[in-house]
């Protein structure tokens, strides 16, 4: 059922790679399944399936407690997932890196326990107005608790980011640089270490939301002298339930806790409690011990390949789509910026984005149609929504052609 | 084509959405409400007159939206101006069935006939709330709303 | 390589139970596993794996947010496992379950949204001795940054709950009392549904850490008239990454926001934020989508059996292990309150817990030591640890056996 | 019986953690830390008397402990006293290789003899962290520690 892409990109084979990813063998609606929604969370391979079901039902037991067997192997287990986030990301200690629910957690991590702290009235917060819900909604919460001032970075009609703006933006009352690393809607992949060299220049930290960016770039936070990246296991190919900050260990040592519960004290009395360090702090109760191997798996199988030719690939999709999409004069694509990532968003004339889902998914074709969470930068394009493709390395050009395919029948139905 | 696509998106649905009836701010107003589609960000505003014996003398609505949702909120306020609060609570009542596949006894008529456009919507479950928004934020003016009506 | 019991309870046949449990195929140092660590963590039935893996690989997509195909299945699967739990604890309303990372997380929501708010330097909050830190820490939060006080109600010397002393604790700047359902160390159960009439009596609201009590016990919220309830998955034979928070309705919905980002929002501005009706409100960011099927079907496998008769085979193995114990005149018994649930904690004479519970170990047999992330407990029975042996559905009295042979070892070794 | 088990409570050991050497408080401790093993809580304190020469001439521990972490501590006091830091951390070294089943190739001698009967740790990962503990805090100690070291 799988097509042949034209071109196969040299070190990877995007056919390969979807003969492991199960959910291409059922169709939808008795077509073949072609799915454009990998940046609102990507499939899974079935590495990463077999790994936790495998994990679950031969390893399994809570972490860090016990003196048993599997409950050992359980920890060794959840403490390998922590050594391989930090050399996916280039962490330079492996307790720089803190497991969280998702990358959402990630972030309101940083807002409750970092910066919290060190937010006064009228202090400032930079971002860019491409910002996901989840790299806002903290810091309006403490404009609202705290009264933080939310600065706003604007990118230009392409879709990229404005630096020099982000450089004007950030003052003296500047507390933090709340950066995408790649936008879930235009793609714009934003130049990190440019913007931590302007921050630190000042003396801002600056934290990255990774969760695309984790995906369809290579990040080595010690390169970017970066103060915080999140990411978030989902849409790494890996399961729900799990994600991570990385945060400098002179940060994480600083912080205070986060959530309270067990694992995350040194001593607990009626009278007081005493905390450990990170990033056991951080990590009160029960963590995502089998979605921690199944994030493991995830970035073992995407490290399987050659990560340049997957990138490669997903380039090769994107350009062949956006060249497509030229023939209709009624769609409008929003952001063309230079680099940017495998993620195709678009205005169609006269035609709701949620139609244009509808119809497409008849079609065996999942797009995504809203907002993206990204409130602030449809506001500032001047839409209510629009439809996005995002690619991931199990697509082909068969699945543009039946992109296109859709989208010109939406057209006909529709107008 | 996929007929239920076909049924999803007949020319009656489609004129409406294009060609929205009573579509606009509405003078003199005594209800209003706001209703708000989570799933996409689209919200719709409901403005009637009612009148001293419960009877909805005028309706408009505000705001963009989907085919669906602009259609049927085109079709509610052709349907609804005239008759009285219980009235427009009845039809509501079975254009929800309708819409969400259910029996629609309660339906009859020319009502039946007018909304059985809508029924398309039953086998996109996805969208019934694109479908009900109208309706919903209505209900919610009717009742005083605050303003936050949603689509369920 | 399963023992079979000498009492088979009518209705409920454990070593049919056992044979889902794929985990005891794998001998552990060549010896069967004897899996008493169902407190820290129950394993997990092949239904609940098996739901797991067909999910991610037929149905998967993200929640809430899309229109096409995959992402109604997997929203279907979501509200569907809303509703398993809203059935399984009997809540009135669907709205009434927030699905959270675990049982630390639901109580800490509770922590941030609900209480915080409604703390002034000198309230107090009533809690017992025997809490698990997830019940404890939250609270000390509230001491630490508002000020609030917390009055500790003692047990009875059998591990019971003195109710009259709770009582007497709830006064008139008691703000909320949290209380275990079920102790993780010495199984008491409380009788929540006089404690919450008492609390109620005074206008004060109750929340049950129900991580244990959920398990054994059957839960009726609206029967107790609770506030708040919490649970958490991998406890309940279900996957990690997943817990639920029930709360009433009207408490909900005066709640703040946990944490931010998307799914939680009405709409976001540069400016403003304004946020979802309960339960959207508290889930921000993409939820455990696999791990809430998981523990759907670890909720349907728990309901596929006759549960007084699973619990009634609990206790049958706790009666078993506590007459058993009586040999051993080196061995403390730590909680006999009438009713308790299936955990054995006990203290061994010149034998260091960690050091039983290795020797046990390489028998094969897996229990606890250490203070079960109850330190006031400890205190309040003037230990720094105890073993622990706690069981599970597939337990039999062949592992009461295997258990009480090994104690005898270690004796042998280590005096 | 498990050949491991055997190993790892040999009779020195129990009989170390039965009678521990040098256990109470020191008077005049120049230096002292708090230990703490986050897995079971237990905790040991480590008091030195550290002399213008760098010599540590006396040492004491307190605190309870499993047998591993007792044995390890006596043992520990008993042969450091009278060394140089220097030598100490040296032995400690040694120490942390051979618990940990690594090539401990700085051990020689009585040294390597005396510290062997706490090699079957190895066996047991879970339990180094026990055997470490008063090794850490004596560490912490002649650092000036803050009072918190925790067994790795
Ligand atoms: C750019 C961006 N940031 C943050 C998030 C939130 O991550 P999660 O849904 O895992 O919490 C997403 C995805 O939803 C995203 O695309
Ligand atoms: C009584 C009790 N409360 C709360 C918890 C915390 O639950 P979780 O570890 O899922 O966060 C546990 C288990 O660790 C427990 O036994």
């Amino acid at each position: 059922m799988t097509a042949i892409p034209k071109t196969i990109k040299a070190g990877f084979d995007p056919n390969a790679a979807r003969a492991d990813f199960e959910i291409f063998a059922k169709p939808v609606y008795g077509k073949p399944l072609v799915y454009l929604d990998s940046a609102a969370s990507a499939q899974k391979p079935r590495q990463v399936l077999d790994a936790m079901r495998d994990f679950a039902s031969s390893e399994y037991a809570n972490v860090h407690r016990g003196v048993h067997y599997l409950s050992a192997a359980s920890t060794d287990r959840y403490e390998a997932a922590r050594r391989t986030v930090q050399k996916f990301l280039n962490a330079k200690h492996e307790d720089e890196i803190v497991f969280t629910k998702g990358g959402t957690e990630a972030i309101n991590l940083v807002s409750y326990s970092y910066l919290a702290l060190r937010i006064q009235p009228g202090d400032e917060i930079v971002l860019s107005v491409m910002e996901h819900h989840s790299n806002i909604v903290p810091w309006h919460f403490l404009r609202e608790r705290q009264g933080a001032v939310l600065r706003w970075v604007d990118v230009r009609n392409d879709g990229s980011l404005d630096i020099e703006a982000l450089d004007a933006a950030i003052g003296p009352k500047t507390k933090l640089v709340a950066i995408t690393h790649m936008s879930n809607v235009l793609g714009t992949v934003t130049p990190l270490k440019e913007i931590v060299a302007r921050a630190h220049a000042k003396g801002v930290p600056v934290l990255a939301d990774g969760a695309q960016g984790a995906v369809h770039e290579s990040v080595d936070v010690q390169a970017l002298d970066i103060d915080f990246y999140t990411i978030t296991g989902h849409k790494l190919y890996g399961p729900t339930g799990i994600g991570a900050l990385y945060g400098k260990r002179k940060h994480l040592k600083a912080m205070r806790p986060f959530n309270g519960g067990g694992e995350m004290i040194r001593e607990v009395t009626r009278e007081n409690v005493t905390y450990a360090d990170p990033p056991a702090r951080f990590e009160a109760g029960t963590p995502p011990i089998i979605e921690s191997v199944g994030l493991a798996a995830a970035i073992d199988y995407m490290n399987s390949f050659d990560r340049a030719s997957v990138h490669a690939h997903e380039q090769d999709l994107l350009t062949y789509a956006r060249e497509a999409v030229r023939e209709f004069n009624w769609l409008r694509v929003i952001g063309d910026a230079p680099g940017k990532g495998a993620i195709l968003s678009f205005e169609t004339d006269g035609m709701h984005a949620h139609d244009v889902a509808t119809i497409l998914d008849r079609e065996g074709v999942a797009v995504r149609a809203g907002h993206h969470c990204a409130q602030p930068l449809m506001e500032r394009f001047g839409v209510a929504s629009t439809s996005r493709a995002s690619f991931a390395m199990y697509n082909t050009r068969a699945d543009v052609d039946a992109l296109i395919a859709a989208l010109a029948k939406a057209r006909k139905i529709l107008s | 084509m996929d007929d239920s696509l076909r049924e999803l998106y007949q020319d009656v649905i489609l004129d409406h959405s294009r060609h929205p009836r009573h579509f606009g701010p509405l003078e003199g107003a005594t209800n209003t409400a706001e209703g708000h589609n989570p799933l996409c960000g689209d919200r719709v505003k409901s403005n009637l007159i009612v009148d001293a014996n419960d009877r909805i003398a005028d309706i408009t609505f505000e705001g963009k939206g989907c085919a669906i949702s602009q259609a049927s909120a085109s079709m509610m306020t052709d349907m609804v101006v005239g008759r009285s609060v219980a009235e427009a609570e009845k039809l509501m009542g079975g254009f929800l069935h309708l819409v969400k596949g259910e029996e629609a006894t309660d339906l009859a008529g020319d009502d039946r006939e007018q909304l059985d456009v809508m029924a398309g919507v039953s086998a996109f479950p996805m969208r019934v709330k694109c479908a009900t928004l109208a309706w919903h934020t209505m209900k919610s003016a009717l009742e005083g709303g605050d303003g936050a009506a949603k689509s369920e």
